[in-house]
Order: C-alpha cells, then structure tokens, then sequence
C-alpha cells in the first residue's frame, strides 16, 4: 500500500509522519505523537473514550484516519492543565465532586465537555440537557451522576 | 480491530472525485463523514482496495435556499444542520431529524450525503428526506441525474447509485408555510439507531381538514418507506385522535421489519404505528413548529 | 478518631494523572523492539480443530511467530482455579489454547505476533483452520438432557453441592401457600471501559521476567503463572498500572495472561496484546446466567417457613479460576435478611458453548435477591399483603446478631455479624418518599413501585498485607497488598494512615500492586480492599506510631505519652515548639544509629490482618417506573439505595460506588443481554448491539447511607461498600415493573418487548 | 462467492450442492457451504423450495436457514438477517426471472420473506399472478448480493423446480 506523508497538528505541535493510509488517527495520536491520554474503549464508535477535538470539535479519533488529520489541528486532555498544572475548571469540577472512578474513560468525557460546557447558556444546564450532551461517552464506573454535578459546577464557575 | 489495507486518495474538487470514480468504480468507496464506514473497515467487514476521500471537496460543503428549494450540499455535516437557523425556521422537520442523530461527536463529523448513501432505513436522516420528497442528485463522468426517495433506495445499505457515481447535492422543496410535522423515533439508547420511527408532515386547508400529509416510516421496511395508504386516507379528514390512530393503523399494514435481538418483527410492527400515531399528534399540535 | 480523616470525604488521591492524561494503563506502556500479538479465535461454539496451516501468515513480512498449543510445555495444560475449587471440576479447565476441540465461540486457538497490531491481525486472517463442526448446546437445562451434546469426557452438569438445613420437605406440606416459580437471569458482564492488556519482556540485565498489566490479584497471578511458565516466583514481577475498571472480571488469570509472557520469554522480546472490544466480549469473564426453580412456603399470616431452591449456573465452556464461586455465593446468600426455619439449595455448575463465566459485582447475589425478593412479592400478591408487609414481619431481629444462617460458602460458614435490618427498612422507605411515590402511582396508569432488600458479604479472603513507611522527607508511604480497579483503594488507605499515624493526608502516598516492592497481597475483589486492606494499614500504622512516639521519647527526654504526632513532626502536648520533625526521626531510625543505640533501624512497619470471618452489609433498593405501554419503554421516575456500611471512610467515595453499581445493576435489568444464535454465536458482540447505559439511561440514584451496625470482625469497623449498589438491583426494578403491569416478570432483562409480552398476558 | 450489502462485503469459498430432492412433494434443498476466504468466518445456508400450486399459476415457496460464524454474525444490529433477506430475494427474483424466462407457460412466482435460521413460514400473502412481473432491480444483471454462486444455483434449482411444474400441469 502507499504510504503517505501527514502532518498533524496536536496541542500546538507539528507532528511529520509518514503512514499507512489505513491508521488509525488514533493510533497516531497514541503511538506515533505518544500522547497516551486520549484512549481507545471500542474502536467501533459507540464509546467516546477516544474524543479528541478535531479544529475545535468534539470528534471520535477511531473512526478516522490520520491520514484525513493532515492540515487540522487537534487537541487532547493533555493540552487541557496549564503549564504549571493547574487543573482546567472542567477538571478541577470532576476532582472535587468524584466525576472519575478508574479515569479511563474521564480523557473523552472531558473532551466531550469542554466545548459545551465553554458555550453552554445557563438555561440549558439542566439534568436532561447535560445527560443528552454527554450520552454519547459511555463510564462504567460512576453511573455519570457525579459527572453530571461537575458540569454543573464549572459551568457556573466559567459563567461566574 | 483494525483495519484491512488500503489504497487512499483525497481529491479537492468533484471533476477530480469523478474521474477517480470512473478509474476504480466498484473496487473504490467514497469516504465522507466516516461514521458507519469506518467501524465496518474496523471490523473488516467491509474492504474496498481503494478510500476515495472527499472531506476536501468543499464544493460540496453548503447549505441554502433557492427558488423555493432547500439545496443541502452532501458534505455538510449533521452539525452544521442542527446550527441552521435557517434550516430550523423553514424546515424544521429536518432539524428535528437531525437533533435525534447518533450523539454530538457523531454529529460534527458525520455528513448529509453519507447519511443518505449508507441508506440505513433505521437513520433518521434518510426518513426525514423521504417524507419531505426531496430528490438526489448524482453526478458521473458520464453526467448527472436526479433520483427521488423511491428511486434512491433500494434496500438495506444499498442505493441506486452507479460504481461510478457521487451523490452531490440533496434539494428539499420547502414545506408550505403552515405546514406542521412531527418526528418520533424510539430507541433502547439515548442515540442509538432506532427500533422504529416515523417523519410527519401535515398541511391543512383553510377549513383545517388535511390537504397534504406525508408519512415516512423508520425501520420498518429495507428502505426508509412512505405510507401512501395512511396518507391518503388523511387527506380531507379532520384531525383527531381517532384518525391519528386510524392513519397509524394503516400506515404499518403491510410493513414486515426484519426483527433482531432488540424486537421480533411484530414488535417492531406495533412500535412503528405507535411512532406514526405519536408523530402524527406532535404535528397536530404545533408545538414543534418554527425553531 | 484523633484528626476526623477518616469518615470525611476528602478528594481522591489518583484523580490528577487521570484527568490530564498523564495515566499509564497497560495500552500505553511502549519497550523497545515491543512486539503486538493477536489471539486467533475460533468462529465455531463447538468444533473440532482438524488443522492448522500458518504458513502463509509465517511469509508476510513484519510476522514473527504464529504460536498453537503444539509450542506450549506440559505444564501449561490447564489454568487452576483459585477459589472454591473441587476436584470433580479439574477436567473441566481452559487451556491457554485449543488443542483437538473448541468449545465456544471465541476461545484462543492461536497467537499471532508481529510488528504491528495491523500486521498480526493481516497475519491471522491467513492463517487456515480447519474445523469439523459438533453440535451446540447453550442453555444449562438443555445440557443437563440426556442426548445433549456433550462438551467434556466427564457429564455437562461439572459439579454442585447441596445447602441444607431444617426439615423442608415437612415445611412445604405443612404451609398455608406454596408459591413456586421458574426466575431466570440473563447473561451479562462486567465490560470495563478498559479491555484487558499485556506487556511482557524480559529483562535483559536481571533476567527477570516483568509483566505489565497486572490487575486485581498480581500476587496470586503470578503465583499461578510461576506454576504453568514452571518459574521461581521470584523470577516473575508483575506490574499493576491504571486499570479501568474491573468489577470482578479483569484480572483474573486468562489464557492471555500465561501467552504473553510465555511469548516474551520464548522471543526474547518485549510482547504487547492489547484486547479489542470485539474480543473482550467473546473471551473475558461473562457472568449471571442463572435458571432457578425455586418455591416458598408461608405460613397464613405470611411467616416464612421454608425456601427451596434447585438451580443451574450457566458457567459457559469451561471451569476458569472461580471454581465455583458465583454458584457459591448464590446459594449462601440465597436466604437473605429473613428467617427461616427450613432451607434446601441444590446448585449445579453446568458447561454449554458459550464463553466461559465467573464473577461480576456482586456474584451470585444479584441473580438471588432477584429471585428471592421476586418470589416475596409473587406470594404477597397472592397472600393480597402489602409486599414491604410481608417482609417487615420476617426480618432477621437486631437483637438475634449475630445470626448464624445455616450456609457457608466455600468454606466460610455465613453468621451475620450485625445489622438492624428493620430500622434499615423504615429508614430507606422514608428517604425514598413510599408514602409519596404510593400516591404518584395510583394517580395514573402503568406506574409501579418495588423495592429489593439485599444482605451483602465483603471482605472475603481473610488476609491482606499492608506496610507503612515514613521516609528520609519526613512523608509517609503505604504498601498494600491490595489492588486499585478504579475505586479509590489508595484514597482510603491514606485516610486510614493519615488518621491513624495523626500525618496529612496530603504526605501520606500509596503503593500498590507491584510484586518487586510488595511481598504478598490477596489483591481486590468481594469488596475487601477497603476493609481487609485498611485494617492492615490501620496495624502498621499504629504500631509505627508507637514507635516515632518512642523514638521522638527518647529524642525529646519526654514520656511517650505526653508526645503526639501533628502533621509532620512528633510535638510535646501543650509544648508544641517542643518537637521533632518525622525526617529528623528517620535519620535516628538509620541502621548506624539505631544499631547502636540497641533499637530497630527503619521507620518502617509491616502488618498483616486476619479476618475471623467476612462482614456483611446490608440495605434496600427502592424503585419507582412508569412504563409506556406502547413501546415497553420502562421510565425509572425515582431509585433509592439505602446501605448500612458499619462506617463509611470516605462517604462521597462510597456513594460513587453506590450509584455505579446501582447503574449496572439497573441496566442488568433492563438492557444488557449477551444473546447468542441458535449456533452458538454471541450476537450482542459489539458496543452496538451489548447495552450498556449511557447518560441518557442511567438513572439518578439517590444514596442513603447508614452506620447503625458497625462490625466487629476488623478494627476499623467499616464492612465492604463496592457491591450493594448491584446487588438488589434487579429485583427491584422487577417488582416495580410488576407492581405498574400488575403481571409477574420472572426473567432479567425485562426488555421492552418482554415488557409488553408481560402486558398484554401477564395480569395476575 | 463475493456477498455484499453496500459496502459490507464477505468473500467465501465453498461449495453449493443440491442436498435433497423429493419428487413426491415438490421439495428441493440446496445447501451451500463457505469460509471466508480473508478471515476465519464461515457461513452456510440452507435453502428449502418447495411447490405450491395456486389456481393458474405456481408459487415456489422458498426457505432459508442461514448460519453465519465470524464476524458478521457478531456486528450487530442484525445485519446478518438483512444480508439473509437480501439474499433470498435475489435468489427469489432470480429464480422468477430464470422461471418465466424458459418457460413462458408456467407462471411461476417466487415468494421469499427471510428470518434466518428460522423455516420460512408460509403465510405470506398471496401475490397477484402473471400480469404484475416482479420488480426489476437497477442492476438485475449483476446481483448484488449472491453473486456468481447465485446464478449457478438457481440454475439447478430452477431445472429441479421447472420439472416439478411440469409434472404438475394437468393437475
């Protein structure tokens, strides 16, 4: 097969690769740029664990491929702490209200939310709402409740 | 799960996307939003030598209305559907439709076109399309032609598009003002494809019996399937619950869903009635009219 | 105790690498030269393997071995069970590959290994297997037939056991009501978000075999993968890193767990296998399956008289490392919060193709409170009692604690230590709002209110082991023989020794699941990390507390007594500038030092704790639904757990495990279901088609917990928290949807077209 | 033998071979048999036709159990009962066409409604005789599903069928 040249923009950095059109972006994201946060629950679409940003948009990196990557930039939980590790409000809200058991599937959760909770009108927080916009991130640890709360709270802190 | 090898190409304008087409034809897929393709490659159930890319075709990337036409361009993503205020306030069936697709991640990268040529009868966007008669253009190298619903669809996964063709451009006929419509789906799973589902649009005359209905049905059949009994039989009737139930009724007469894990064949049937009876109150009542 | 840490909801421990990616599970660990293997397995539920050709996936480049049984030693023929083991089962064991017959649906045949994960599998689609198909049994009934096809050389039914007491049959021909019914579970699984994962190599320097991946029981793993790999224990470290979850089914030994190291060591090269869900779903652990015939016998003011239960554990292919745990518990637990004067349980463990089972959060205790707690409200109704009626007047009294049961499971003889299991009732029922939810019910159709009372075990396993160590920075570091499946095992642990040692929280660091750093553990499972381990913690603690308080004596010319540890530094009480920091102390405690002072050197203590015997929680799960008659949708309106933990070390950390476990349970009920084909194919086998609730599902449960009967049987008086949130579940939800159709469900799950089966025939 | 459904695609080879023929009753099964050439699945059908007379024309009733291992059978959603109908209503239109083709007399109608691996139940509605042909498929030419393997079997199976009918005619 043909491998081609990508390069890949991931939390800022130029990421040049040459790869098999049929990677996975992410597998590229994992094992090539070694950003080992964002995770793989399926690999067939229905989990969200492996939610990355694509230009800004929550998208599930398993269902593309790296090669469609080239030219976009992406982001991923690492990019989400400053530099001097203070948590994103996001994360700091799923800290203090125990939004993450086991953590696995916490990388796409946050992903998911940190668009919405950024554009998020505060009459659109209720429970139903919430649990809509983050149904498509499955958790088997926390039966979601907690994270529900952690919208909640950076929602209002980012709103404040 | 990965998947089997294969030969790539992204071509940036659909002249280049047609010749392509016409090069490799039934060994190539077109590879849009990705988001039923891609699990299938996963799983190596399905296995073409050759992804034809067209994400970078932003020719085909639009959203507009013209000469009482909505023209959906077949890249532009599910997303971009549900953000059109415009889409909302002139067809809001569609908006509805779209709201109910897959969950958001799903959604900002899936696109119009890919959702219509998987031609999954339990997607809502197809159901959608089909109750508002939009019609389909594919283009070839050979040239172009526009298919209706009943044309498009063939059976599960299966369009009529030619090896070589690219679907290009959805048109919607604008609803007449007044019209109401109501789209009701019911799945195990917050996003889930559906068990069963209906599209509904109802146009009354000035006497508020019904002039128009139309009525497409969600996984009932191979193909998304209007019911032209039950829309007939609304056509001058006074809208009640009776009717509504009457017009259900009829419209899942002879549909046979393929039953699965989730619901035999019967249940699906009596869950689809359910859908249009629901739908067909939705639209009665108005209050998903306009966005 | 002295600084409230424990029983104060502090924030988690492990939450800050988890949320900013910085968290390395087994899928992330990357050696140099790693090879990724890929597990060929059988597409039939019952075959024969006539052959098999892996030339042509030997000749694509980047593959490096295709591995059969043929390359496995003789010791490796079959993988132990570890618990409740019997000698009838050892014929009925899964080796790490088929040789000559495969018995379900996904069961490893091969090991392909290559460069890439892509390549292997490219590999394994060449490789050519010849099978001659058998004929497929599936449900346990059905194999227990005579003509049933026969998966092994001994019968289908691979062993059981009878619990009994009292004179049942006199029982059942003396009451007023019989109430018989057939009650099925349905078959599902734990799915942690994480699939399982390897990476083996060997170390080049020490010769060391090291196993990243390791999860729930890395000691008692390696001390079976020592015998199949026939190694010295000690030349095996396994590694536990982040693990996503595991709920009873990761981390117990796999085929997997011996290939791949046995690759590594066969290659000589760092062997990666990453499961997909695809295969998880196939291979790793399913549970449930249960079919019982069970009746109760009531006297007619609704006493209780004697339950009688013959029942079949659907255990999949073969026996794997629980022996026969779940059937077990099953059958201990059976009994429940009421008495009885008469009890027969005849259990069998039955093989049929499909994949093999074992435990999932509360083993064999979610299928018996459903089956009991269902068949309490099949004869209310039929009594025309108010079910939670019929219950109050049967609870086991405060005042009979602790209450010897008449069973045991596998040794462990089942005597309730304590529980006020009335007060329990009243307390649930008043935060659930009954009164309240008894009225929204009546005002409209299809509504229903059921509740399910459970009594839980933890703390299995008697031992754990745990170290506490203050270091040269004066902070504190805890060994545990436990392991972290996502609980928050190292928040509670530092609670304990926070509290205990009178350190921060904040100093205190926890280790876990290394076997270089750890001598023994008994790892993580049957909600015994918390108890077992913290009571360890609590041990060493305080005896290293004695001993700073000692030392600083000595230090400090001040009587023990009249020292307390604040913090970071050991304080004369009402002197505080008169102190000596913890890192001053450990320099005192340094060999040259000690040694010649004639005292221990290392501020370092080592505890074991024993159990005399487990502890047992106990609550109730309310349920309110309201079912849409036209599409079976069940709407859960209000769900209430309420759980009598003894004491509760972290409050919030228990109530996350609550409302998780209350979701799985829930979705037990209603939507998951691992369905197979009528040829032995599992057809639930992807994310698509296997349930598992999202947000939109999920119900929003509200947690009551209760500390109203501490145990005595560990110091901390804490019993285990990880499995009532399941536990009840099931059965609540059953009785609810009963109460709103007014018809009886008698299998899980009650999925919308059963709800509407139920409806349309059901009314009682 | 290449089986498709839009973009799913499944390669097997295998063979098809007639398994029974029963004079008496008008009965004919086909059995194929395949494995995946790519891949460690399988898949077999069984596919039951049998002879109905109705009035002035013949209905084939016609049957299939399906079993499929692998993959297809665990990626859900059932699509392995929409290959399964796809399938047998190629082999009933092919079947009809190839009928009425070669023999213009006999009006023969395939009727197919599929749940695999379930006998075919026999309550389908009648369909009107002759006068309204079976629906033409864009790409009749070319089967979607079934492929090559299709047409040989038909073949066969419409020659058992045709002598049925023949022998039928004066009743």
């Amino acid at each position: 097969m043909t491998r081609r040249e990508v390069s890949i923009e991931i939390n800022g950095e130029v990421f040049e690769r040459t790869v098999e059109p049929r990677l996975l972006l992410s597998d590229f994201i994992r094992h090539e740029a070694r950003l080992t946060g964002t995770h793989v629950g399926c690999e067939h679409g229905v989990c969200g664990a492996c939610t990355v940003q694509l230009d800004g948009e929550p998208v599930r990196s398993c269902l593309l491929f790296a090669v469609q990557a080239t030219g976009h930039s992406i982001r991923t939980v690492e990019a989400m702490a400053a530099l001097d590790g203070t948590l994103h409000p996001l994360q700091q809200a799923f800290h203090e209200t125990h939004a993450l058991q086991c953590g696995f599937c916490t990388p796409g959760f946050l992903m998911t939310l940190e668009p919405f909770v950024r554009d998020a009108e505060p009459a659109q927080l209720d429970d139903r709402t919430i649990r809509s916009a983050l149904a498509g991130n499955l958790c088997r640890c926390t039966g979601y409740q907690n994270i529900v709360t952690a919208v909640k709270l950076a929602a209002e802190r980012t709103h404040a | 799960m990965k998947p089997p090898q294969f030969e790539y190409d992204d071509p940036s304008s659909i002249e280049e996307t047609l010749t392509l087409l016409t090069q490799y034809g039934e060994d190539a897929k077109i590879l849009a939003g990705g988001q039923s393709l891609v699990p299938l490659l996963n799983f190596r159930l399905a296995r073409p030598d050759r992804l034809i890319d067209i994400n970078n075709v932003r020719e085909l990337d639009y959203l507009r209305v013209e000469d009482g036409m909505l023209r959906i361009g077949a890249l532009t993503r599910h997303s971009a559907l549900e953000r059109s205020s415009e889409l909302g306030e002139r067809v809001p069936l569609l908006r509805d439709a779209v709201r109910l697709v897959g969950h958001v991640q799903i959604r900002n990268r899936g696109t119009v076109g890919g959702s219509v040529a998987h031609a999954d009868p339990a997607a809502e966007l197809p159901v959608a399309l089909t109750a508002l008669s939009a019609r389909f253009h594919a283009r070839s190298s050979r040239g172009s032609r526009l298919l209706r619903a009943d044309e498009l669809f063939v059976t599960h996964l299966t369009t009529a598009l030619e090896p070589d063709e690219l679907l290009t451009e959805i048109e919607v006929p604008l609803p007449a003002p007044g019209t109401r419509h109501g789209f009701v789906e019911f799945s195990r799973r917050h996003g889930d494809f559906a068990l069963g589902g209906a599209a509904v649009l109802l146009e009354s005359g000035p006497d508020g019996s019904c002039r128009h209905a139309a009525i497409a049905l969600l996984a009932a059949a191979s193909t998304p399937l209007r019911a032209s009994g039950a829309e007939q039989f609304l056509v001058g009737q006074r809208f009640n619950e009776r009717v509504a139930a009457e017009a259900a009724e009829r419209a899942v007469g002879d549909i046979n869903p393929t039953g699965d894990i989730h619901g035999s064949s019967n249940y699906r049937r009596g869950l689809v009635k359910a859908m249009v009876r629901r739908a067909l109150v939705q639209a009665d009542s108005g209050a998903k009219e306009a966005a | 105790m002295r600084k409230g840490v424990i029983g104060t909801s502090l924030p988690r421990k492990e939450d800050v690498p988890l949320l900013t990616g910085a968290a390395r599970f087994a899928g992330d660990v990357q050696r140099p030269g790693m090879l990724h293997a890929h597990i060929l397995r059988s597409p039939f539920a019952h075959a024969r393997l006539l052959s098999l050709n892996a030339g042509p996936a030997l000749e694509l480049p980047g593959v490096h071995a295709v591995l059969t049984q043929e390359d496995l030693p003789p010791a490796a023929r079959a993988i132990p069970m570890r618990m409740f083991a019997q000698q009838d089962l050892e014929g009925y064991l899964q080796p790490p590959l088929a040789g000559g017959v495969v018995r379900y649906s996904g069961e490893p045949v091969a090991m392909v290994v290559a460069d890439s994960r892509y390549e292997a599998e490219d590999a394994a689609e060449l490789v050519e297997v010849d099978y001659s198909e058998l004929p497929v049994v599936l449900r346990p009934d059905e194999a227990l037939e005579e003509e049933a096809p026969r998966l092994h050389t001994g019968p289908n039914r691979a062993g059981g056991f009878r619990i009994e007491f009292g004179d049942v049959d006199r029982a059942f021909a003396e009451a007023h009501l019989v109430v018989e019914e057939r009650l099925e579970v349905g078959r599902h699984a734990a799915v942690p978000l994480e699939t399982r994962g390897l990476v083996a190599e060997v170390d080049e320097l020490t010769g060391m075999l090291v196993v990243y991946g390791a999860a729930k029981i890395p000691h008692v793993n390696r001390r079976i993968l020592a015998r199949l790999l026939d190694r010295p224990e000690e030349r095996i470290r396994l590694v536990e890193l982040n693990v996503g979850g595991g709920f009873g089914a990761r981390g117990e030994f796999y085929p997997e767990d011996f290939l791949i190291p046995f690759c590594a060591l066969r290659l000589r090269r760092p062997v990666a296998w990453v499961e997909d869900r695809e295969e998880h779903m196939r291979a790793c652990n399913h549970s449930r399956e249960q079919v019982h015939d069970v009746a109760i016998a009531l006297a007619k003011d609704g006493r209780f008289l004697a339950l009688r239960d013959r029942f079949l554990n659907n255990t999949g292919a073969y026996i794997r490392t629980h022996g026969l745990v779940v059937p077990g518990m099953t059958a201990a637990l059976l009994p429940g919060p009421y008495r009885w004067s008469a009890y027969r349980c005849d259990a069998s463990q039955v093989v049929t193709n499909k994949t093999p089972a074992g435990t999932y959060r509360a083993p064999g205790r979610y299928e018996a409170n459903f089956v009991r707690e269902r068949l309490i409200d099949v004869a209310a109704h039929r009594l025309r009692l108010d079910p939670v009626e019929l219950r109050r007047r049967n609870l086991i009294a405060r005042d009979d604690m602790p209450y010897p049961t008449g069973t045991h499971t596998d040794g462990h003889p089942v005597v309730y230590d304590s529980g006020d299991y009335a007060l329990l009732l009243e307390k649930g029922l008043a935060r659930f709002g009954w009164e309240e939810m008894r009225r929204w019910r009546d005002s409209a159709p299809h509504r229903g209110i059921g509740v399910g009372f459970f009594v839980e075990k933890s703390g299995i396993a008697r031992w754990e082991y745990a170290r506490v160590e203050v270091t040269n920075r004066g902070e504190t570091h805890v060994y545990s023989g436990g392991a972290s499946l996502g609980q928050g095992l190292e928040t509670v642990l530092a609670q304990v020794a926070a509290d205990t040692l009178g350190v921060r929280y904040d100093d205190v660091s926890v280790f876990h699941g290394d076997t270089a750093t750890i001598p023994d553990g008994m790892g993580a499972f049957g909600s015994r990390a918390a108890t077992l381990g913290g009571s360890a913690v609590l041990r060493g603690a305080t005896r290293l507390r004695e001993r700073l308080l000692e030392l600083a004596a000595d230090e400090l010319e001040i009587a023990p007594e009249d020292l307390d540890l604040v913090d970071d530094a050991v304080i004369a009480r009402g002197a505080p500038a008169t102190r000596v920091s913890l890192s001053a102390l450990f320099e005192l405690a340094r060999p040259a030092r000690a040694l010649g002072s004639n005292t221990q050197p290392g501020l370092s203590e080592e505890a074991y704790f024993l159990s005399e015997d487990m502890t047992f929680p106990y609550g109730l799960h309310c349920a309110a639904v309201e079912i849409d008659a036209e599409t079976g949708g069940v709407a859960i309106e209000r769900y209430t757990v309420a759980y009598d933990l003894g004491r509760a070390i972290n409050p919030q950390l228990v109530e996350g495990q609550v409302v998780g476990g209350a979701a799985q349970g829930v979705a037990g009920a209603l939507l998951e279901e691992l369905a197979y084909d009528e040829g032995g194919q599992l057809v639930a086998g992807s994310f698509m088609d296997y349930l598992l609730p999202t947000a939109g599902e999920a119900p929003f449960v509200d947690v009551l917990i209760t500390e109203d009967a501490p145990t005595s049987r560990n110091p901390l008086g804490a019993k285990g928290a990880g499995e009532g949130g399941t536990a009840a579940a099931g059965a609540a939800i059953a009785n609810a949807v009963a109460d709103a159709l007014a018809a009886e469900p008698t299998r899980l799950p009650i999925t919308p077209e059963r709800v509407l089966t139920l409806a349309r025939e059901g009314a009682r | 033998m290449r089986v498709r459904l839009g973009p799913i695609s499944m390669d097997y080879k295998g063979i098809a071979r007639l398994a029974e023929v029963d004079e008496e009753s008008h009965r004919a099964v086909f059995v194929v048999e395949g494995k995946e050439t790519r891949g460690q699945g399988s898949a077999s059908a069984t596919i039951t036709n049998r002879l109905v007379g109705e009035g002035g024309s013949t209905r084939v009733v016609v049957g299939t159990e399906l079993s499929v291992t692998g993959r297809p059978a665990q990626f859900g959603r059932g699509i392995m009962q929409d290959v399964a109908a796809a399938m047998l209503r190629d082999f009933a239109e092919c079947l009809s066409q190839l009928m009425m083709g070669t023999d213009a007399q006999e009006t023969a109608l395939a009727e197919a409604a599929a749940e695999p691996a379930e006998p075919l139940p026999e309550k389908a509605p009648p369909k009107p005789e002759a006068s309204n042909p079976p629906p033409q498929r864009p790409q009749s030419e070319e089967l979607k599903v079934g492929g090559v393997v299709w047409k040989v079997i038909v073949a066969r199976v419409g020659r058992v069928l045709q002598r049925f009918a023949r022998r039928r005619r004066p009743s």
